[in-house]
């Protein structure tokens, strides 16, 4: 091939790849410009709201609130409990997320059965979640505080250690872990990044900011449901809503996450 | 031991501020397999039981997750390589067309899409790859493909690894990250030819 | 039932901002559910807001809208303390009407 | 209290409504809903179709109508923001449309002088398509438009 060729054959490949490499600047721009545009109004406002109501409201079997309930910062303490969560309670002897707490309390005080009390935590167009508006106020309570969820108990730090093999364990017929994806840093699914969750700097950004109101479901979404619809992605089986499970692995997230501020509920994809 | 030793040893830097690790590596599989089972008592049964029985190379990937030794490395990928089944008439090249509506596509093996006779599942290829350049939405878990044929050329052994790499990714690079398309039963020989196609023709829009 | 709005009004300069984010499905007529049935359409068809008793604000919607609706616009006048009342009527006839005080 | 207005409200139709209302002293007349939906206008097929049943003829361009808060892709084209912004005088309303969707027009708003006209909210695209805003300024049509990507975000399929 002659040297002038060669040449041709250079320009050739260069202006074909240029416009792909401005191309994706220019996505990325506009999906900045997106998200900024959305952040005007969140929806996930009116969840808070009908969640104050369901926590304020007497309801179940015993006919009583949840304003007695105890999210680790005491009984009826509701601000910034959401920013120490996962923790270890003594009374039920486990560690539990903000959700699986609420199913505590909704059993304990209000009297449902347990089976009651989970058996709609995620919404669907149409049906209503009392725990995705509850969860929705209960994070919101926590709005600008620092994460801080514990790991001084024997108990949150086996969850954390039963957390870490969950993480990275391989399975389905995709060969799938959470790490396949939330490993490593500056990577992206379609246009979706994916953050490092065990970088502390990129999870103490998004661990912070479950629940939150995702546009493409319509509807707010809680950690649990994010952990329920990861695996349904990773081709893992249905995960037990407030699963031990899940709560291990959030256990594990919010070790690196701590530090971060809670910007919960959040607005998302 | 060795190893164990240093797993152990990474696990305690990694865990910070809990001191030490509690559990033994036995105890703390023991635990987290009976807790993982325990968390799918709904849904399918078949689903939760290939995901909670590992296969060795899963098992041994899951392992180690930062890099895996050598030697297990190349035990995986000598067994991964003895499941690659080449297509018996030899040829390696199907329909780019189709391999990009493969490419495109990430139905199947979801607890909401098991699969169906009648809908041949996915390779969700842009999740991770950027392939023809008209398409903005691609993911970077994986390289860019974009070009890949023309940059290696056109031949025969490039065809070949394109295919064995679709059919089983593990038998190249022990823990790729990438699904064993063909050993795992996601995609079709057909499938996969197309895909090679959508890699490999000079008329696909990814050579283009 | 349907659940209230959040309704955000600020008054700065001579103009007040007012945002409005309402809870509704906004069902096209168009999707179909797991058994293949059409989901019938059901979506806010009007919604007016007024300041003071005058309507600031009128509009017609269709099911494009996108779920839990998002409004915001601007009305000269307006001062702390004054009420802004939006309404909104969807193709059931259902309707809602909630009330916020310009801060 | 709101329950019972809801509950008078329940199956009433368009002129039924407005009365019960009016008479309830809950709307003043003239309020907006003295306007019945415009189903034509909201089931024509065809951006000028729509226009037409709108009440407004041919359209003519404008560099006064911009499009604010509005990106050039969206993630997910269930929600997609979009913000008119008219510096014609004597605007009176403005409607959106999208083209490629069915039925194209998703809202049109009636601005009554006082109000800026300028007004954002949020629409579905089914697919990429061009976004259009007209605008009735003392009785003409004038109008803008913006193409607007719609690409997959996260996992896929």
């Amino acid at each position: 091939m002659s040297s002038t060729m060669r040449a041709a054959v250079a320009a050739v490949v260069l202006a074909c790849t240029a416009p792909i490499v401005l191309a994706q600047g220019s996505t990325e721009k506009g999906i900045e410009q997106y998200r900024q545009a959305l952040k005007e109004g969140n929806p996930a406002e009116l969840w808070e709201a009908r969640g104050e109501d369901l926590w304020k409201r007497k309801r179940g079997p015993k006919n009583v609130s949840l304003e007695q309930c105890d999210l680790g910062q005491g009984p009826g303490v509701v601000r910034g409990a959401y920013a120490h969560l996962p923790r270890y309670f003594a009374d039920t002897d486990k560690v539990q997320d903000a959700e699986s707490r609420l199913v505590t309390c909704m059993v304990t005080l209000q009297g449902f059965k347990e089976e009651d009390a989970k058996k709609n935590p995620f919404s669907a167009p149409g049906r209503h979640s009392d725990m995705e508006a509850l969860t929705s106020y209960v994070a919101a309570e926590s709005k600008g505080m620092k994460l801080n969820a514990p790991l001084a108990h024997p108990k949150e730090r086996e969850a954390f250690e039963l957390g870490d093999y969950l993480f990275h364990r391989r399975a389905g017929p995709h060969d799938y872990s959470c790490s396949t994806c939330h490993a490593e840093s500056g990577k992206r699914i379609r246009l979706q990044e994916l953050p490092a969750l065990t970088d502390p700097g990129e999870a103490q950004k998004v661990f912070t900011t479950w629940p939150a109101y995702r546009v493409s479901q319509g509807s707010v979404r809680t950690m649990q449901h994010r952990l329920y619809d990861c695996y349904w992605q990773m081709r893992h089986p249905q995960l037990d809503f407030a699963s031990d499970t899940a709560t291990a692995l959030m256990v594990y997230m919010a070790k690196f996450a701590n530090g971060g501020e809670v910007h919960a509920p959040a607005l998302k994809r | 031991m060795k190893t164990t030793m240093l797993a152990v040893a990474g696990l305690t830097i990694m865990a910070g501020c809990a001191a030490t690790t509690q559990l033994t590596e036995n105890e703390r599989q023991t635990r987290a397999e009976a807790m993982l089972k325990a968390g799918f008592s709904k849904g399918n049964k078949a689903m939760a039981e290939r995901v909670v029985q590992q296969d060795e190379t899963q098992a041994l990937c899951s392992k180690y997750p930062e890099s895996v030794p050598e030697a297990i490395a190349s035990r995986i990928q000598e067994s991964q390589q003895a499941t690659i089944r080449y297509p018996a008439s030899g040829n390696l090249m199907g329909d780019w067309r189709q391999g990009e509506k493969i490419a495109q596509d990430g139905w199947g093996m979801r607890f909401t899409d098991m699969g169906s006779p009648n809908r041949p599942m996915g390779g969700n290829c842009y999740a991770c790859h950027q392939l023809a350049p008209d398409e903005l939405s691609y993911g970077t878990l994986g390289p860019s493909l974009y070009q890949f044929g023309k940059a290696r050329g056109y031949t025969d052994e490039v065809r070949r690894y394109v295919y064995g790499k679709v059919y089983n990714a593990k038998a190249t690079n022990a823990c790729s990250n990438m699904p064993r398309f063909g050993h795992n039963g996601i995609l079709t020989e057909q499938q996969i030819k197309d895909v090679v196609a959508l890699l490999m023709d000079p008329a696909s829009p990814v050579n283009r | 039932m349907a659940d209230p709005m959040k309704i955000r009004a600020t008054v700065a300069g001579d103009a007040t901002e007012v945002k409005v984010l309402m809870s509704h499905e906004m069902e096209t007529g168009q999707r179909k559910d797991a058994q293949g049935k059409t989901i019938p359409a059901w979506f806010i068809q009007s919604v007016t807001a007024a300041w003071n008793g005058k309507t600031v604000l009128s509009a017609q919607w269709g099911p494009a809208i996108s779920k839990n609706p998002f409004l915001s616009f601007k009305f000269e006048g307006g001062a702390k303390g004054d009420k802004v009342k939006v309404t909104w009527i969807d193709n059931k006839g259902e309707t809602r009407t909630d009330e916020a005080t310009i801060g | 209290m709101d329950a019972r207005r809801r509950d008078v409200l329940k199956g009433g139709g368009g002129a039924t409504l407005l009365a019960v209302l009016t008479a309830a002293g809950w709307l003043k007349p003239g309020e907006a809903l003295a306007q019945a939906w415009n189903k034509a206008a909201f089931e024509a097929r065809t951006i000028d179709e729509a226009v037409k049943a709108l009440g407004g003829g041919a359209q003519a361009q404008s560099k006064d109508i911009v499009f604010v808060s509005t990106p050039d892709i969206a993630e997910n084209g269930a929600v997609v923001p979009i913000g008119v912004s008219s510096s014609i005088p004597k605007t009176e309303s403005i409607a959106i449309l999208v083209e490629k969707n069915p039925s194209p027009l998703a809202a049109v708003f009636s601005i009554p002088a006082g109000t800026g006209p300028t007004v954002t909210t949020r629409v579905k695209m089914g697919q990429s398509s061009n976004v259009y805003a007209v605008v009735k300024a003392d009785g003409k049509v004038f109008v803008a438009s913006k193409e607007i990507k719609v690409t997959l975000g996260g996992c896929g399929g």
